[in-house]
């Protein structure tokens, strides 16, 4: 339950908004607007799975987007013509996050040993490798061409098809949820140890936390979340194929997190709707009333300078984001040296064999 | 045999240019423990600086003797200092205020300021591949089958002139030594009268230097250059430094022509597709079991 | 078997040697200290004790069994706890969480309870919280429960890592120069304090500087200088042994 | 402002936009005189090279709709880029096709470039019975198969008016085998268009009696191909046949040729229209000549009813055409038409979009600056066209055009 009395006004704004938005449909029939929306959904439980990793646990996971694309292909290989499968949407759906939670164990079990920085490249690679391995295998994942005509969800005999007004709905149940058990996790047990393993993971270890399973939890945890994503949005787009799942997809998921703050959940709603917003509408939107009067900049091809130039000013200058946790804001402008940071430095630095 | 050792020759000239821009890399993580993930576009503004000179000399392949060496130089000077001075905006801009922040503070700016690169030269240049003159007369020997070119050996020769430079730089210069004096101690450091600002600042314009001249090299070896190509070529590299060792500058080129040589024999023997592949596998791994590298040593302990 | 024992215990790195064949031993319900002078190995034997590093030869023994080279959340798991010389708090979260993430070790909520706040995963959080201001209160410092660890001043953060470890409930409390940067009079308090975790009947082991506090306190004290130990005994006997003189004051005195 | 009341402010802001836009998604006022003609095309970025001529092509047959257009009627040109990050993305196309599909004055669209698009975008034509015809699209199986027609599999709202890879990679194997290659390396870009268009050639080529040496796929992003050239250059081959477009390598393996043992003037390269670019031109330099490529469209400058067509473009956009331009022109005239003829028989009134699409499936004897053609029972091109073209001093040089609607 939260505490009602720490609500900052933004808090309910957002609350008041987020009452508002199942009657959105009935003001808004357009299916444009809403399939927008709907994308903005997978990207905003995109960046709720990513922030356990970043934000609660401090885990720099640059190769997000293989989880989403292992959660995608999943479902995708089996419930389209692919293999002949029709598996039903729901079970996939549990299915496919525990897919994807699997993979982040197998991934995660290696390199969660690793030194900050080097889990964070090592994670690129692994962004890397997922989506070129299945271009490559084109026997099971139908190679450049993805797999297409997946299913569609059926709920008590009603079809989904592709209209986009179920997926709303479905998209903001799964947003629901998603936020309500990150926010248990942040308020649990293993959230403390993840918020401990983050401000000094040796002290977290002296204290009886097992900071490799911990830290998997996390690894896990968050990838599961975008095995959710990746079946809905599979669904609705009916096809799935390498080049969704590129480096620019992690990217903007954690330019999300940043801007609205990492670890904080109201912050990564904001951020992710503010990015979604720009990304879908506002920049394209900017195109349009440019060519109107008679200009034609293509706004849409400078989003990733934007988000560039939002990963870098919001660190420097607001490193807690727009709607950071006080904690974090008090953790991330340390400044002059913190001696757990240089201690933790050194025990990152002491010969493998010592270390946990 | 003969395929082989061409290929080997392809691996080497690849690696030299995984090398160059592996000592920067190396160099920068050695002293500040940074992963300058905008690195990569470094090199890929060398490549774009050279073509600006060589546009402005207006140089276009005709040149002999005296005044394409002139030009040569020119060019490569050019895009060093640009490249360096890139090097020291970028850290006095985006990392030197977090500085002491938690490190996924400095690793998110320097992949934002990656960012911003790329997209700077995409207006710049635009979005495809530029052609790159060919300034420098390609000359190929061969020998049984085997051939050798000119630019190929460029590109190992300068890989490997340059780290011998550097070496004897750390090692036998005064700037050289307040370097790793603050890779292994700042505070220390500091208190003996180094001027860390400044010698970061010097770390980061070497570096940045010596991927200026990798962009040059390799915009000769390959006549061509495009905005994006630092993004790969600046993880393999990242591999490559890794792989020898972080902070090793012998490291980062051992680490440099096994990754090109990785690279090359995959294409070659088995299949271009799964070159990149293997290179990444290829990085999981050698963090994995052996995170000090090839030549790292295992660091002393400090207790 | 002993309570507690460091057996012939020796750790290297590289061509250097942390620690030589030290044995120590401590029985139940003891305060005993080490003491030595700067770099003569004394955190180097507690992260042997505390699973941080694996010694090179010898054996620690714990609560009849051996834990060498066990990882440290599996040594705090079997009732060691310990503070740090440079005080390692959660510097940003509140002093109450500090000593929540302190019973860690003792809670048994599971993925599944964290995920879906079950009713067992809630009486426990309700539990630990109680117990976690219980044991600020033990260390005086209830007033600051919601205070970052980071704000506290020095003395109190060196408070606070103690409720910490005991939150984990440990048989044996290693502190490591507990009393480090505090005024006599915080250090009368400290002593008091250690006494009254002693009183509970866990074993304190501690490393320190300060010679009243350690000769007043321990009922044993060993004595380690460049990674041997020099001697062993009681605060009298340590006092006047003359190798230890000759450690702290060198050769020539 | 204090930091926090700015902090405050700058969320609040966030928010004010988000209801900002919900207000914004209410349904535009539909000005009822307006006709919409989507495109659906990448311009920005690496493909706006192809995206851009075709979409002015389009622009152009609205443009001269309005000169003569039913009374109280304008048409008016709706482009929307599929292009992210300069590359064409499926998903924003499918987003794209979704937007214009709410729009109920959009009476078709012309697009998408890219048959990876293609494939994420015919399932919601199809839902929503907005027709949809490509310039482009050449992969076979969007139209011969109905595994993309995912809510009325027997309906058909996507067509094309170019030529498909099979037709095309054929046209490439009788070429290559004309032009007198004996043996080939193929490589292609692992893309949906180049692996699809390489694997037809592959298989033609051999029955055409041809040997093929080995076939490679190359990574997206890569700028050193010299061990693949290597390994081809041991192969010795007559040509190399590359499947998929310049950016993802087809200029840079032609340029690197030189370097890794095959002199450029001695082995040819042949491609399909992934290459007709002038990109292609620019990326490899003096090693673009003795290189040929097919084109799934018939070569506008040739054909005499072009001409004003050329002049106009020329005109308006002070450009070239591009490959694409003519396609494009036309696919908007087909659209143009159907809504002309629903009007006529509305008696005036505004038509609906089942109409022309009706009007569209039975396009027949359409005549058009790139010849007479209709739609088939799958909503390909009756008359299907490749023009064979080489490339020589530097400048694309047009050899012959087929028909190949009789060969099939």
């Amino acid at each position: 339950m939260p505490n009602w009395r720490k609500f900052r006004p933004v808090d309910w704004a957002l609350l008041v908004i987020a009452m508002f938005m199942p009657f959105l449909p009935l003001v808004d029939h357009n299916g444009g607007h809403l399939t927008v929306l709907v994308n903005a959904g997978v990207y905003m439980m995109l960046a709720i799975g990513l922030n356990i990793v970043v934000g609660f646990a401090g885990l720099l996971d640059l190769g997000y987007a293989a989880f989403f694309a292992i959660g995608s292909y999943t479902y995708a290989m089996v419930a389209s013509p692919q293999f002949g499968l029709h598996f039903s949407f729901w079970p996939m759906v549990l299915m496919s996050a525990f897919v994807a939670a699997l993979f982040g164990i197998i991934l995660g079990a290696p390199t969660l040993r690793l030194r900050g920085d080097y889990l964070a490249i090592v994670t690129l690679g692994f962004g890397e490798i997922v989506p070129q391995t299945f271009l490559n295998l084109q026997k099971f994942t139908g190679g450049p061409n993805g797999i297409s005509a997946i299913d569609q969800p059926k709920l008590f005999g009603y079809h989904f098809g592709l209209n986009p007004l179920p997926y709303y709905y479905l998209v903001l149940v799964l947003l629901a949820v998603s936020l309500f058990l990150a926010n248990n996790l942040r308020t649990s047990r293993l959230g403390r140890a993840w918020m401990a393993i983050r401000e000094d993971e040796i002290a977290a270890a002296h204290m009886g936390i097992n900071t490799t399973t911990t830290k998997l939890a996390a690894f896990s945890l968050g990838a599961s979340f975008s095995g959710l994503s990746g079946v809905v949005n599979a669904s609705l787009l009916t096809l799935v194929s390498p080049d969704q799942f590129k480096f620019n997809v992690s990217i903007t998921v954690l330019s999300m997190l940043v801007l609205g703050g990492m670890g904080s959940l109201p912050g990564v709603v904001i951020g992710s709707a503010a990015l979604s917003i720009l990304n879908f509408w506002l920049l394209p939107e900017a195109n349009n009333l440019a060519a109107m009067v008679g200009v034609h900049i293509d706004f849409t091809q400078y989003k990733f300078m934007l988000y560039g130039i939002i990963l870098v000013v919001v660190m420097l200058f607001k490193p807690e984001g727009l709607y950071g946790s006080e904690q974090r804001k008090a953790e991330l402008k340390e400044r002059g040296t913190s001696v757990a940071a240089e201690e933790n430095a050194e025990y990152e630095e002491m010969p493998r064999e010592t270390v946990l | 045999m003969e395929l082989f050792i061409q290929q080997v020759i392809n691996g080497l000239s690849l690696g030299g240019i995984y090398a160059l821009i592996a000592l920067g890399y190396t160099m920068v993580y050695g002293i500040i423990e940074l992963i300058n993930f905008a690195h990569g576009d470094v090199y890929t503004l060398g490549s774009f600086f050279s073509l600006a000179i060589i546009g402005l000399l207006d140089a276009s392949g005709e040149l002999k003797g005296w005044p394409l060496f002139g030009v040569l130089a020119l060019t490569v000077v050019g895009a060093m200092v640009l490249c360096g001075l890139v090097g020291v905006l970028l850290e006095r801009l985006a990392y030197r205020r977090l500085r002491n922040a938690p490190r996924l503070a400095p690793l998110i700016t320097a992949i934002g300021a990656s960012f911003i690169l790329e997209n700077i030269m995409q207006l710049w240049k635009g979005p495809s591949p530029i052609p790159f003159p060919s300034v420098v007369p390609n000359v190929v020997w061969s020998f049984h089958g085997v051939n050798l070119a000119s630019n190929e050996l460029l590109v190992v020769l300068a890989a490997l002139g340059l780290m011998t430079i550097l070496q004897i730089f750390i090692y036998n210069t005064k700037l050289g030594k307040a370097m790793r004096a603050t890779a292994q101690d700042r505070d220390a450091a500091q208190l003996m009268g180094i001027n860390i600002n400044m010698t970061i600042a010097l770390t980061f314009f070497i570096g940045s230097a010596l991927a200026g001249v990798g962009g040059f090299v390799s915009g000769v070896y390959y006549g061509s250059t495009w905005f994006y190509n630092g993004f790969e070529a600046g993880l393999k590299a990242f591999t490559a430094a890794v792989l020898g060792g972080i902070g090793n500058v012998a490291g980062a080129m051992l680490g440099g022509f096994v990754i090109g040589m990785i690279e090359s024999l995959t294409a070659g023997f088995i299949s271009d597709q799964w070159a990149t592949v293997a290179v990444f596998v290829l990085l999981v791994l050698v963090l994995i079991f052996r995170p000090s590298g090839l030549l790292g040593e295992v660091l002393p302990d400090k207790v | 078997m002993s309570f507690f024992a460091l057996k012939n215990v020796t750790k290297t790195f590289g061509g250097l040697v942390a620690v030589k064949e030290v044995s120590y031993e401590i029985e139940q319900g003891h305060i005993a200290a080490m003491i030595g002078p700067n770099g003569a190995g004394k955190s180097t034997a507690f992260n042997l004790v505390t699973g941080l590093y694996v010694p090179t030869a010898g054996e620690i023994e714990f609560d009849g069994r051996s834990i060498a080279g066990n990882k440290p959340d599996y040594v705090c798991k079997l009732g060691v706890a310990r503070t740090f010389q440079n005080i390692r708090l959660f510097a940003f979260m509140s002093a109450v969480e500090n000593v929540m993430a302190g019973c860690h070790v003792r809670m048994s909520a599971m993925l599944w309870d964290s995920l879906l706040h079950t009713g067992r995963q809630k009486r426990e959080e309700r539990a630990v919280r109680e117990k976690a201001l219980d044991l600020l209160r033990f260390v005086s410092l209830d007033r600051y429960a919601d205070d970052f660890a980071h704000n506290l001043p020095y003395g109190f953060q060196r408070r606070l890592e103690i409720a910490r470890a005991l939150a984990s409930d440990p048989k044996l409390l290693l502190l490591d120069e507990p009393a480090a940067g505090m005024n006599p009079r915080e250090k009368e308090d400290l002593m008091t304090l250690i006494r009254k975790i002693r009183d509970r009947g866990i074993t304190v082991f501690l490393i320190e500087h300060d010679m009243g506090l350690v000769m007043n306190i321990s009922e044993k004290i060993a004595v380690l200088d460049h990674g041997e130990k020099i001697a062993e005994g009681t605060p009298a006997q340590v006092r006047n042994d003359a190798k230890v003189i000759e450690a702290y004051l060198g050769k020539t005195a | 402002m204090s930091r926090r009341s700015l902090t405050r402010f700058v969320a609040l802001a966030a928010i004010v936009s988000l209801f900002g836009t919900c207000g914004a998604f209410a349904p535009a006022q539909a000005a009822e005189q307006v006709i919409k003609i989507g495109t659906e095309l990448p311009t920005s970025g690496g493909d706006a090279s192809n995206g851009i001529p075709t979409q002015n092509g389009a622009q152009l047959a609205v443009d001269e709709a309005n000169l003569h257009a039913p009374a109280g009627f304008r048409f008016q040109l709706d482009p929307l880029d599929d292009a992210v990050g300069g590359i064409h993305n499926p998903q924003q196309g499918a987003t794209n096709i979704r937007s214009l599909a709410a729009d109920a004055a959009v009476m078709g669209v012309v697009g998408p470039f890219n048959s990876n698009v293609a494939a994420a975008e015919i399932p919601v034509s199809n839902e929503t019975g907005l027709p949809l015809i490509s310039p482009s699209n050449t992969n076979p199986t969007l139209t011969k198969t109905s595994k993309y027609r995912t809510s009325h599999p027997s309906e058909i709202t996507y067509f094309r008016v170019c030529a498909t890879d099979d037709v095309q990679g054929k046209a490439g194997a009788q070429f290559a085998k004309q032009l007198g290659f004996k043996k080939v390396y193929i490589i292609d870009d692992n893309e949906t268009y180049g692996l699809g268009l390489a694997n037809v050639f592959d298989a033609d080529f051999k029955s055409e009696g041809g040997s093929v040496l080995g076939h490679d796929h190359v990574t997206a992003n890569q700028q050193d191909f010299k061990a693949l050239l290597t390994k081809v250059s041991a192969t010795h081959p007559d040509a190399i046949y590359y499947g998929g477009v310049t950016v993802t390598g087809g200029g840079l393996i032609r340029q690197q040729m030189g370097s890794s043992g095959m002199d450029p003037t001695k082995v040819p390269f042949e491609g399909g229209d992934g290459i007709s670019d002038d990109e292609f031109l620019k990326v490899a330099g003096p090693a673009a000549n003795n290189s040929y490529y097919t084109v799934a469209a018939p070569d506008a400058e040739k054909s005499a009813s072009a001409q004003a067509f050329i002049k106009a473009y020329k005109a308006k956009f002070h450009s070239d055409i591009g490959a694409y331009s003519a396609n494009g022109y036309v696919a908007a005239q087909v659209i143009i038409g159907a809504v002309d003829k629903a009007i006529k028989e509305n008696g005036g009134k505004a038509p609906t979009r089942a109409q022309v699409l009706k009007t569209i499936q039975s396009t027949k004897d359409f005549k058009s600056i790139i010849g007479s053609f209709g739609f088939d029972k799958n909503g390909d091109t009756t008359s299907p066209v490749i023009s064979l073209w080489k490339i020589n001093g530097g400048k694309q040089v047009f050899v012959r055009q087929i028909n190949v609607s009789a060969g099939g």
